[in-house]
């Protein structure tokens, strides 16, 4: 018996029984956001990043914290180096007087689901949510291999790119991709970055023949296959109702967002796919023939690739506008800066649906889908 | 820049050399990797897992019957590592794998011994290597070689 | 619109020791899951979401262990959050998955918390070196020790008030078998020269260091309304953060404190806490902290919760609101598990499921976490009835 | 007292080992040590406040909301979430706003002989404690309000850091009041 197949197919009738419970939903939207990402932060701290984000997004929408109703953040101690490392950062929301506050040790993507779940009671109209990381203050491929099976996998210290190699093999020696393939996602992240001032691997002019020419880094992978770290923040305010109305001409309406986990052992999985994206992305209400824009987060081009395969993104669907996780990937905040880079399109006017999408854990373990709208 | 302007930088080493009990199903595992024994454990449709858990990786429900798998099998996909990781068992290097044991329907990771990229390939037949002194960890299997029979063919 | 009803519909703990030296990680989790689940009769799959807590991942080296305990923990193709604030942890996990079933995201959601303690050592995993700062403070007990002294002096409180606590938390841990130290021989003169750690804690006042885990199964009304077993109704949820070090900060009654509680008993429509609550689970890692939160939480006026110690108000033997009959931190100490175990012993008590230190016929309860410098901040009351 | 049934049966307790290796002393714990290095650079700010040591001046932080002054710095004001960029010159005297004599040995200080008081010193002009060791006298005598003044190191000791103060001794001048000591001395009237 295939057992891959099998538990695919188990994951998603599990989904699929869920989905048939339909639920009406408070309309909540992103209404205000700031990020900044950066190779190596050096002039602040992540305190005086964060303070600065906050209180810009804050301001370009008028509400003081008072007015918020509940915060929420996403960081690590392990990336930084610290236990309790999100306790110092309390310092630049401004919390006093007191505030209705809850942690993530996740990407700011599930610190926003967490609000948006909190938005749903209905107690609150406001939320909210920021993360971010500081990779360059050590060694990401070390911390990464911290999160696998601790009995049989981290003490062996897989680094994260060897894994998301791995992954990518199966891909190309299966025929679901070519080098070719994987060099136009590369490409496409480095000229979309370009217009992008938070991404750090960008250009205008690269070739596909330069790309192809790059040498084998983390085989069958090239530099610009995998995704270039940098330090960074994000911060986002959501809004429920009238109230996001008041504060946003046009805001970025959730129309759906969801979250799923794979299993953790790589030799369970078929890691040619990821159920757990699929899933999410089904239960966020996808509806790919009308996405405007997707923003995926992958560590690599194959996952991309696995994630617009998943999604059933089309050529209607503009991908990475912004460059993507490749141009500038920050750890604990790449997932929520997805989410500000569609809501931002969508509050200006210039896109009307998009798919955000964040991921956690070794080759596409862990992923959320959210989607929003203009109208 | 002069000494005064230069930021003032310290290394912070977070050290620790964690213990963990195993529980009994990794317990066996580790005790028969130190006996050069690979062991897996069986889920209710009768497929085999290896390394076993304490539960099925799909439906959680417990798993409880350990059975023997073959030091044989084949690479499932592959990268190569150059240089290992400071801390990684290995000095040199390697392929890294997953590996489909013969009589296991999941594959494990871990090294492939071999001196360059070229001579790794998909599909390609490995056996188990061990360690002369054998404590119970991972790191007692030193790693899978070609597969000799493979070789003289 | 309003929130979804939501009870408790199973609790299940682990024993806490020092070590559990008998299983892993995911077999300590799944211990406290497994039985959770069978007090609320549910299976695995029955089960929607999940959501994790637990303190720094320093402490078993595992980064955000979610990912390698999503198979154990039944999550696979579902959701899985993984909470950490500090050491109220516990509470706010149980508080986030609470929030999944009020919100109506969710009809069941397994909650857990944990920690195995003994795969490290606290002490290291508390204090990592930091560059550039003058390292003076031995643990937990020097930075609370100083708001002590200062709640002595405030309040003037009888020096021994510390070990009454210490003592009673003991003796209620002997009626509770999943309790870490059961200290049998136990007497009060032993509590009060127990060897000064941090002036004026005295070792027997401080909490022990354990592995174990909490969890919880969470359902909506109807899940509720058709459990086998009695259940829990959430009356009130609530959490609170402030900053730590700031001009006028008032660190022994920090207004996240009052203003938590203040929002917890306003939406269980509780005017009179100290009449109208029945059992009270708070998070006592060193044992003044009885006397000082109940004051702050409203069961005694200001500089008058020592008294409730004093005259065995707190005491599970005929007291009129026994706190923490579970032994409380005092007597276990999982850190990501220690909120979620207060706020799981106040359900079992209005399920009358407490066992030994059930107190008779008890109505509603409050659980109680706090962590940080005493400015992370989580209470739920719970009751017999519906709200 | 009934004791719980705490077998966990249906989770691990079935679980059958391989004959072939029934026999042996199983293994119980795997040692997998983690070793992680970070390169920490403290921002601008507290650079500042660092070199600033070294001439035995001690940099605080004050608030642009107002006016209040953070030692040591930390960029941002805690209760209003802004930057604070103007530094000012601390007093290196100041009282005990609150202490604790501890007993225990701490990790990696070796020099300190038990029981030590460590205090939360407000320096003149600040309006936080910041951590430091009191000494110079009986540790009994030591209480909440007491005035206290740096001893620093010797001048071809002084480095960039905050260990060049030793420690913390009394001037003998009068107390601070118990109601009027630590953050008890902040006017809320500011707020």
């Amino acid at each position: 018996m295939n057992l891959q197949f099998l538990s695919k197919k188990l994951v998603i009738a599990h989904g699929i029984e869920q989905m048939n419970k339909t639920n009406s939903f408070r309309d909540v939207a992103v209404v205000s956001v700031a990020s900044h990402q950066t190779k190596i932060l050096s002039e602040v701290n992540e305190v005086q990043l964060m303070a600065n984000l906050i209180s810009k997004c804050r301001n370009s929408i008028g509400v003081t914290q008072e007015e918020i109703g509940f915060t929420c953040s996403g960081s690590s101690d392990f990336l930084a180096g610290q236990a309790f490392s999100f306790v110092h950062t309390l310092d630049s929301v401004g919390a006093f007087p007191p505030i209705s506050e809850s942690h993530v040790e996740m990407d700011g993507a599930f610190a926003l689901y967490e609000a948006w779940v909190k938005l749903q009671i209905g107690e609150v109209d406001t939320a909210l949510v920021y993360s971010y990381g500081k990779p360059s203050a050590g060694s990401i491929i070390d911390v990464l291999a911290t999160q696998l099976d601790p009995y049989y996998v981290a003490p062996l210290w897989p680094d994260c790119f060897s894994l998301a190699a791995l992954q990518a093999r199966l891909l190309l020696e299966k025929g679901l991709t070519t080098f070719e393939r994987m060099s136009e996602i590369a490409m496409r992240s480095q000229n979309n970055g370009f217009d992008n001032p938070n991404a750090v691997r960008t250009s205008k002019d690269i070739s596909l023949e330069n790309l192809m020419n790059e040498p084998v880094i983390v085989d069958p992978l090239r530099t610009s296959d995998i995704s270039e770290i940098a330090d960074g923040g994000c911060a986002v305010i959501l809004a429920a109702e009238d109230k996001a109305k008041s504060l946003c001409e046009r805001p970025a309406w959730i129309k759906g967002i969801d979250h799923r986990i794979d299993s953790h052992s790589l030799g369970v999985r078929d890691l040619t796919g990821s159920p757990s994206a699929f899933l999410a992305a089904e239960k966020a209400g996808r509806n790919s023939d009308r996405l405007d824009l997707a923003e995926i987060h992958g560590m690599t081009s194959a996952q991309e690739l696995i994630l617009e395969k998943e999604f059933s993104l089309s050529e209607k669907t503009h991908i990475n506008l912004s460059g993507g996780a490749l141009a500038a990937d920050t750890m604990m905040a790449s997932g929520l800066i997805r989410i500000a880079e569609v809501a931002s399109r969508i509050m200006s006017g210039q896109m009307d649906r998009g798919l955000a999408h964040a991921t956690s854990g070794p080759c596409l373990q862990q992923n959320l889908v959210c989607i929003l709208e203009g109208k | 820049m002069s000494e005064l302007e230069k930021p003032l930088r310290a290394e912070l080493t977070v050290e620790y050399p964690f213990t963990r009990t195993t529980g009994k199903v990794i317990g066996a595992f580790m005790t028969g990797l130190r006996e050069k024994r690979l062991f897996g454990i069986k889920r209710s449709d009768g497929s085999i897992l290896v390394p076993p858990l304490e539960y099925d990786p799909v439906s959680s429900e417990p798993l409880t019957e350990m059975v023997e798998v073959s030091q044989n099998g084949i690479v499932e996909t592959w990268t190569w590592i150059d240089p290992p990781r400071p801390q990684s068992p290995w000095d040199t290097p390697h392929a890294l794998a997953l590996i489909r044991l013969d009589g296991s329907d999941t594959s494990m990771l871990h090294a492939v011994l071999v001196d360059s990229p070229s001579d790794m390939r998909t599909g390609m037949r490995v056996t188990a290597n061990w360690k002369e002194e054998r404590i119970g960890h991972i790191a007692d299997l030193e790693g899978f070689v070609k597969e000799t029979k493979e070789a003289d063919s | 619109m309003s929130a979804e009803l939501t009870a408790v519909l199973g609790v299940g703990q682990t024993k806490y020791s020092s070590t559990r030296g008998d299983v892993s990680i995911a077999g300590l989790c799944r211990e406290a899951a497994y039985r959770a689940l069978e007090d609320a009769c549910l299976d695995w799959k029955e089960i929607d979401a999940v959501v994790i807590g637990k303190a720094p991942d320093f402490f078993e080296g595992v980064m955000m262990p979610e990912l390698y305990l999503a198979e154990a923990l039944g999550a696979v193709g579902k959701p899985i959050l993984r909470v950490h604030t500090a050491g109220s942890v516990g509470g706010s996990t149980a508080l986030v998955a609470a929030s999944l079933i009020q919100s109506r995201v969710h009809e069941k959601v397994l909650t857990i918390g944990f920690e195995k303690q003994s795969e490290s050592n606290a002490t290291w995993a508390l204090s990592l070196p930091q560059p550039f700062s003058v390292s003076i403070n031995a643990g937990a007990g020097g930075y609370f020790s100083p708001i002590i002294r200062q709640y002595m002096s405030r309040s003037g409180a009888p020096e021994l008030i510390g070990c009454m606590v210490a003592f009673k938390d003991r003796q209620h841990a002997l009626k509770n078998p999943y309790a870490h130290l059961h200290q049998n021989d136990l007497t009060f003169e032993e509590v009060v020269e127990s060897p000064m750690l941090w002036d004026p804690i005295r070792y027997s006042e401080t909490c022990p260091s354990s592995d174990g885990a909490c969890a919880m199964v969470l359902g909506n009304e109807v899940s509720g309304d058709r459990a086998d077993n009695p259940v829990a109704w959430i009356h009130g949820t609530a959490m609170r953060s402030e900053s730590n070090n700031f001009p006028g900060r008032d660190e022994v009654n920090p207004l996240a404190s009052r203003q938590c509680a203040a929002d917890v008993f306003k939406q269980a429509g509780i005017t009179n806490p100290l009449k109208e609550i029945d059992v009270v689970e708070i998070y006592v890692p060193f044992s003044w902290y009885e006397p000082m939160w109940l004051e702050s939480l409203g069961f005694a006026e200001l500089d008058h919760g020592w008294r409730l110690v004093e005259d065995g108000t707190t005491s599970l033997s005929g007291g009129e609101l026994p706190v923490n009959c579970s032994g409380g931190v005092l007597s276990s100490n999982p850190i990501g598990a220690s909120g979620m175990i207060r706020f799981a012993e106040a359900a079992l008590q209005v399920r009358g499921m407490a066992g030994d230190h059930q107190v008779e016929g008890a109505k509603k309860s409050f659980g109680h976490a706090y962590g940080g410098g005493a400015q992370y901040f989580a209470m739920w009351i719970v009751g017999s009835e519906k709200p | 007292m009934t004791e719980a049934d705490f077998s966990p049966a249906a989770l691990s307790e079935e679980v059958e080992i391989p004959e072939s290796i029934s026999g042996l002393e199983p293994v119980r714990s795997v040692r997998t040590p983690i070793r992680l290095v970070y390169d920490f650079v403290p921002s601008p700010s507290v650079q500042e406040y660092l070199r600033s040591y070294s001439e035995r001046k001690i940099l605080g932080h004050r608030s642009p909301v107002d006016g209040a002054v953070f030692v040591p710095p930390r960029g941002v004001d805690p209760r209003h979430g802004v930057l604070i960029e103007e530094s000012v010159e601390l007093s290196d005297r100041g009282h005990v706003g609150n202490f604790c004599v501890t007993h225990l040995p701490i990790p990696g200080r070796d020099d300190l002989d038990t029981p030590y008081v460590s205090a939360w010193i407000h320096l003149d002009g600040a309006n936080v404690g910041f951590l430091g060791l009191v000494a110079g006298c009986d540790n009994d005598e030591v209480h909440i309000g007491m005035r206290v003044q740096a001893v620093w190191k010797e001048q071809e000791e002084l480095g960039n850091t905050a260990e060049n103060i030793l420690y913390w001794k009394p001037t003998g001048e009068p107390s601070v009041p118990i109601e009027k000591a630590g953050n008890r001395a902040w006017d809320r009237t500011n707020e």
